[in-house]
């Protein structure tokens, strides 16, 4: 139990930390990525100890969260259209800034096509595998 | 128990999967006729759109009643017929007595799920009567037009709203269906029965478990986004601007284009969804009936598989010309194209599985042959819609018509087609009757090639989709020899599922009794 | 058999009607058009020989084995299967990279800087046309301001001086050989740029300012067809792309202006 | 210990395996909703950041102190339920649910502040960008009917518990749900409330 407890003051400490960066007033960005990583690390231990995931045998973590990192992956590549979708007059003033973040956004694209190659080149890497036997 | 709680019980409120596999299956069957009508009272419209009809108000089709019998018959097929038969009716009945399981995994779950189902097809065919018309935006629902309310036209009010709520209540208990069939296939397994010796059907229902799992969950946040603009006055899928029969909109920040993003992440799965069952029945039949394994066994399974992972990366393919980044485009295009693949592999071996076999050219066989040859007619013009460059003209176009009904319209159906000649014995005990399903086949092979191959043609002179009639446009005249033709064969393959039907109800009563295991197959199910 | 002649027979009769096709392409009119049609081609041949060998194939099975009494045919074979697969990925891979670079002259491509620029605007259930007149610059619009009666469907603020000879129109007229981009809009719903003959569609999506560029070099008249869902009136909405030679689209842009002259100091008056 | 399906290829039991799955596609419509937030808010650059330290920010903090107490008593309720004491068991899942009852009433109250005293609607709000109230409303009011069916099911887990019904498996798959609804809040708390903290 007394892990639990742990983790459980673990979690608190890093709520304080994403607080506490909340106001370091960084830039947009920096400050996205810093508080998604840390809210994954949150995830990443409540699965582990709350739900178990820790006492599971391996297999099971192997079937569940490829498909949901796949798919919030996938997800992401429909938001270079974000910036595109703006209002034609803000679009306007700020077409100049629009197309560096485009760029930036297009290697996003590649970039996420890459791990559905990396599955796929998985995939057949095993079915290779499993047809020489 | 009194005797009235028995029945209901047994038939209607039953756990048992053989029952709930059937309530599904007449599901589907009656949604299927009634969609075969639409489609048929679709077709004639188009070529007579003038015509005096005695009992419909103003004498006459009007268009936007084209346009929500056009709805209705894609949201139906698609969902209610397509997503049903194959996955839950046949996958409910059959994965338990393949997999040598009591029942499925979760039997209340089960009941749940259908009567969910049952519930969205009830809202959905009330929408039709809504007030101020069924819904007319399509079975894809594209905002604005679907987002912001009476002031667009005819179908915008109650009707979609209707609309959106049956498809969530669809989605929702495709949800509850698809956890129970991954956790059946994967835990109740008879000892010693490995995952790569089920059959190829059970591949089918899993790897569209799979798909239908993560899909359907993007399609609520979706459905719950638009009922919100809808009622609530928020606006996520509509911009600042908009100027809508002279009313200026108060609505600002919003994106048309996420909704078709959320939609087509979910929909280009969902024809997986249909296509991936069918593609397993019909490994399954073309083996017992050619008496031979399968070919490629671990092949088929990867290839199923790959589709799994692919079939989420290309929804951009039907948004190439919806203003989406170009870049997406070409990204998107690629991955489409290696769809192509996996699907490549499975034709090959299925003509590998017939390839030396002992062929029983029986009515179940006839109709898994019919679906390979219309897979390889669909799937071709899908590899034209792939390359951007080509969809540029092509995107809704009668060829886009053309594609999916050949592959989804009838190749799918086709599927369901086999499965029910083959199970039919299983279920019932008795045979169907073989001179009219053999009728029936030929029919509707020839049929079906004589409706959806002219409209590839159609999609060549550039007719659009969607059009209530083509008397506007000079270019669209000159085709109407094409439409005529069309409808009469429409009509004529309509007329020869009457046959079918017959066949289907006459047979449970008087068909031929059939033994233990009929085909000879060597799945589990025949064994018992 | 009867199936094998049957999907024989299909085989032979759609090959039979692209062959000698009834129906088909109305005659390009730009340079992306033709490089459209020719990669049509080429995706048709491709595909076309795939589409006969298959069904041939399968035909052949059937008729083969339809009678077989010693069953012979193997349960899998490693190497042929990875022959198909590379087969057809290679294939797969090549059209798309040809289609690809045709996309990329649509839609990456700088726009030539000397284009002209009209704005096409979608509404429920027309098209409308805005040029920018002799200063070449589009007057500030505001909504409030659209109505279609007094022939002002861009809601065109007039005090803006760059507005003043801005020409509305309903009919787009292009000057051929000369490079046009349009700017696609829509004011309500989702519709849709069609030609034919430019081999060309594009959504006009409301929120959104979609730039469309092509160069017509065929004199003539064509439809545009509204290809998107838009309601009602989908069926109806509809416009012309009028192709002009350059002289005489000079004359007619003229002409607008001077009209315009005449009304606004009618106005003024 | 764990009474697990025939054949399970991860040796758990159906209905755990089961919740699993309901949770990866739970996961996947947060993450659609939170992309559609994520979209909406790079479409408009001028995006409200209005959320005060105080009341806004402690209240939200406090919700996730709330929340993450509640899993911990939740994962206690589960180790009652394997030591067989059905007493403790249902204690702890009352400590949870009143866990949940107050993170929802102070969600509420928070809400109520903001339609009637700072006038932040669905469609409308004093800061600009009408899609903020939105998207807030859309979020919060998921996760908060989440919360809402988390503690009826605790509720009827209680129940039986205290009469016997329920086995250790069903206390555990019960236990899931509450503990991935926490994990979704610890996405929405930085993502709605800390990325629009007043600059
Ligand atoms: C069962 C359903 C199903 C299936 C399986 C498919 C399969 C495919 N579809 Fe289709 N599609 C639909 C249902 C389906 N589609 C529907 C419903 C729509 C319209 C939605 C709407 O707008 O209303 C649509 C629309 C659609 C579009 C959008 C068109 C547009 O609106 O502009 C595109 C574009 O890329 C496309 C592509 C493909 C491709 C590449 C495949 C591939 O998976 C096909 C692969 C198969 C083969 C290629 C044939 C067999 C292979 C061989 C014989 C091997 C050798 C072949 C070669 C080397 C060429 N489809
Ligand atoms: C499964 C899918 C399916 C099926 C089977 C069909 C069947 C048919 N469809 Fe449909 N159709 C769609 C899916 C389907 N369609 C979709 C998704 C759209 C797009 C809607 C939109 O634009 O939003 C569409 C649109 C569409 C249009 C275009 C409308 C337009 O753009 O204006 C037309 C026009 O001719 C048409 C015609 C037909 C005809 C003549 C038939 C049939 O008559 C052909 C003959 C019928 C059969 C061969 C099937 C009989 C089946 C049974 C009896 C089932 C048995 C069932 C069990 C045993 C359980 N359909
Ligand atoms: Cu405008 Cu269709
Ligand atoms: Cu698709």
């Amino acid at each position: 139990m007394s892990i639990f407890v742990r983790v459980w003051i673990f979690l608190l400490a890093l709520t304080g930390v994403e607080v506490a960066l909340a106001y370091v007033h960084a830039s947009p960005g920096v400050m996205l990525a810093a508080l998604l990583g840390l809210s994954i690390l949150k995830a990443v231990y409540i699965i582990a100890y709350f739900m178990h995931m820790k006492y599971e045998r391996p297999l099971l973590k192997w079937a569940l969260f490829p498909p949901v990192i796949l798919m919030i992956l996938a997800l992401l590549m429909l938001l270079p259209d974000a910036a595109r979708a703006q209002c034609v007059q803000c679009k306007r003033t700020a077409e100049a800034q629009n197309a560096e973040r485009g760029v930036a956004l297009n290697r996003g694209i590649v970039l996420l096509l890459a791990p559905a190659m990396v599955v796929l080149g998985g995939l057949a890497l095993h079915a290779r595998r499993a047809s020489r036997h | 128990m009194t005797e009235q709680r028995g029945w209901l019980r047994r038939y209607v409120f039953s756990t048992d999967h053989k029952v709930i596999g059937i309530q599904y299956f007449l599901l589907a069957l009656f949604s299927a006729v009634f969609g075969m009508l639409l489609s048929v009272a679709m077709r004639l419209h188009l070529v007579y759109p003038n015509a005096r009809i005695p009992f419909l108000e103003g004498g006459m089709m009007t268009p936007e009643f084209y346009l929500s019998m056009m709805t209705m018959h894609g949201t139906i097929m698609v969902f209610f017929v397509l997503t049903t038969a194959p996955q839950s009716g046949f996958g409910n009945y059959m994965i338990p007595l393949q997999i040598g399981a009591a029942d499925m995994a979760f039997p209340r779950l089960n009941m749940l799920s259908f009567w969910t189902t049952f519930a969205g097809l009830m809202v959905l065919l009330s929408s039709m009567l809504a007030r101020g018309g069924g819904p007319l935006s399509g079975w894809t629902a594209y905002p604005p037009l679907s987002a912001v309310g009476e002031v667009a036209g005819p179908g915008q009010g109650l009707g979609q709203d209707l609309w959106l709520v049956s498809i969530a209540l669809f989605s929702m208990a495709s949800l509850m269906g698809s956890i129970n069939f991954i956790a059946t296939l994967l835990d109740l397994r008879a000892p010693g029965l490995g995952l790569m010796q089920l059959p190829l059907s059970c591949w089918g229902w899993l790897s569209a478990a799979l798909v239908s799992l993560l899909a359907f969950a993007v399609l609520i946040p979706a459905g719950v986004l638009m009922l919100l603009d809808r009622n609530l006055g928020t606006s996520f899928f509509l911009p600042a601007g908009l100027v809508v029969s002279d009313r200026i909109l108060e609505h600002s920040g919003g994106s048309p284009i996420l909704w078709q993003h959320l939609f087509w992440f979910f929909g280009h799965p969902e024809v997986y969804i249909v296509i991936l069952p069918a593609m397993g029945i019909i490994s399954t039949v073309l083996a017992t009936m050619s008496r031979k394994p399968i070919f490629g066994y671990k092949a088929m399974v990867y290839a199923m598989l790959a589709i799994v992972v692919l079939g989420f990366l290309v929804w951009g393919h039907h948004m190439f010309v919806s203003g989406m980044s170009p870049y997406s485009g070409i990204a998107f295009s690629m991955i489409t194209m290696a769809v192509g693949v996996p699907s490549a592999i499975k034709t090959f071996n299925w003509i590998g599985t017939i390839w030396g076999g002992r062929l029983r050219l029986d009515t179940p066989m006839l109709f898994a042959l019919g679906f390979v040859s219309l897979f390889v007619s669909g799937g071709i013009t899908g590899i034209f819609l792939g390359q951007p460059s080509i969809d540029l003209y092509f995107h809704d176009t009668y060829f886009v018509v053309g594609h999916f009904h050949m592959i989804m319209g009838v190749a799918a159906i086709f599927a369901i087609f086999a499965g029910t000649y083959y199970w039919f014995p299983l279920m019932f005990g008795r045979f169907m009757n073989e001179p009219m399903g053999k009728f029936h086949f030929y029919v509707t092979f020839i049929g079906v090639y004589m409706i959806f191959v002219p409209m590839h043609f159609a999609g060549f002179a550039g007719n659009p989709r969607r059009y209530p009639d083509f008397q506007e446009f000079e270019f669209l005249n000159s085709l109407r020899s094409l439409h005529v033709f069309m409808t009469h064969s429409a009509i004529t393959t309509a007329a020869a599922q009457l046959v079918f039907l017959v066949n289907l109800f006459w047979s449970m009563r008087r068909g031929r009794t059939a033994s233990g295991n009929p085909w000879e197959a060597a799945t589990r199910e025949w064994q018992g | 058999m009867l199936l094998a002649a049957l999907i024989w027979l299909v085989a032979i009769v759609v090959t039979g009607l692209f062959i000698a096709p009834r129906w088909w392409f109305p005659d390009p009119i730009s340079a992306h058009a033709r490089a459209f049609d020719a990669s049509f081609l080429t995706t048709l041949w491709v595909t076309g020989v795939i589409f006969v060998a298959a069904q041939i194939a399968l035909g052949w099975s059937i008729f083969r084995f339809r009678k077989n009494t010693a069953p012979a045919g193997s349960a899998g074979n490693d190497r042929l299967e990875l022959l198909w697969t590379g087969a057809a990925l290679v294939l797969f891979v090549g059209l798309a990279a040809v289609s690809t670079k045709i996309w990329a002259g649509v839609h990456l491509d700088p726009i030539a800087a000397d284009a002209l620029r009209i704005e096409a605007s979608g509404k429920q259930f027309a098209f409308n046309f805005r040029y920018a007149g002799k200063d070449g610059k589009f007057g500030r619009t505001n909504i409030k301001l659209i109505n279609d009666s007094t022939g002002n469907p861009f809601g065109i603020d007039y005090t803006d001086p760059a507005g003043r000879d801005d020409i509305a129109t309903a009919a787009l007229r292009v000057p051929s050989g000369k490079p046009v981009v349009l700017l696609l809009k829509s004011r309500d719903v989702i519709h849709n740029f069609f030609v034919r003959e430019l081999r060309l569609k594009q959504d006009l999506v409301p929120g959104m300012e979609i730039p469309l560029a092509f160069t017509a070099d065929k004199p003539g008249s064509y439809s545009i067809a509204c290809s998107e869902l838009c309601g009602l009136g989908h069926h109806q909405m509809q416009s012309q792309l009028i192709v002009l030679e350059p002289e005489e689209f000079e004359r007619w842009l003229n002409d607008m202006h001077d009209q315009l002259q005449v009304v606004t100091n009618a106005e003024a008056r | 210990m764990n009474a697990h399906a025939a054949n399970s290829p991860f040796a758990i039991g159906s209905k755990k395996f089961g919740m699993w799955l309901f949770i990866v596609s739970d996961a996947l419509t947060f993450a659609t909703f939170l992309v559609c937030y994520t979209y909406v808010r790079i479409a408009n650059p001028d995006w409200p950041t209005p959320f005060d330290f105080s009341p806004g920010i402690v209240y939200a903090s406090a919700m996730t102190l709330v929340l993450l107490s509640s899993s911990l008593t939740m994962v206690a309720a589960v180790h009652a339920m394997r030591n067989a004491d059905r007493a403790g068991t249902v204690r702890w899942i009352g400590a949870t649910m009143a866990g949940g009852v107050v993170f929802v009433a102070l969600h509420l109250s928070e809400w109520l502040h903001l339609i009637r005293d700072e006038n932040v609607l669905p469609w409308s709000n004093p800061w600009g960008e009408p899609l903020f109230g939105a998207t807030f409303f859309t979020l919060t009011g998921l996760h908060m009917l989440h919360v809402s069916a988390g503690v009826i099911y605790l509720g009827v887990i209680a129940l039986g518990v205290g009469r016997s019904k329920w086995s250790e498996e069903d206390v555990e798959v019960c236990g899931l749900y509450w503990h991935f609804v926490d994990l979704v809040w610890m996405f929405i708390f930085p993502l709605v409330y800390l990325m629009s903290v007043k600059p």
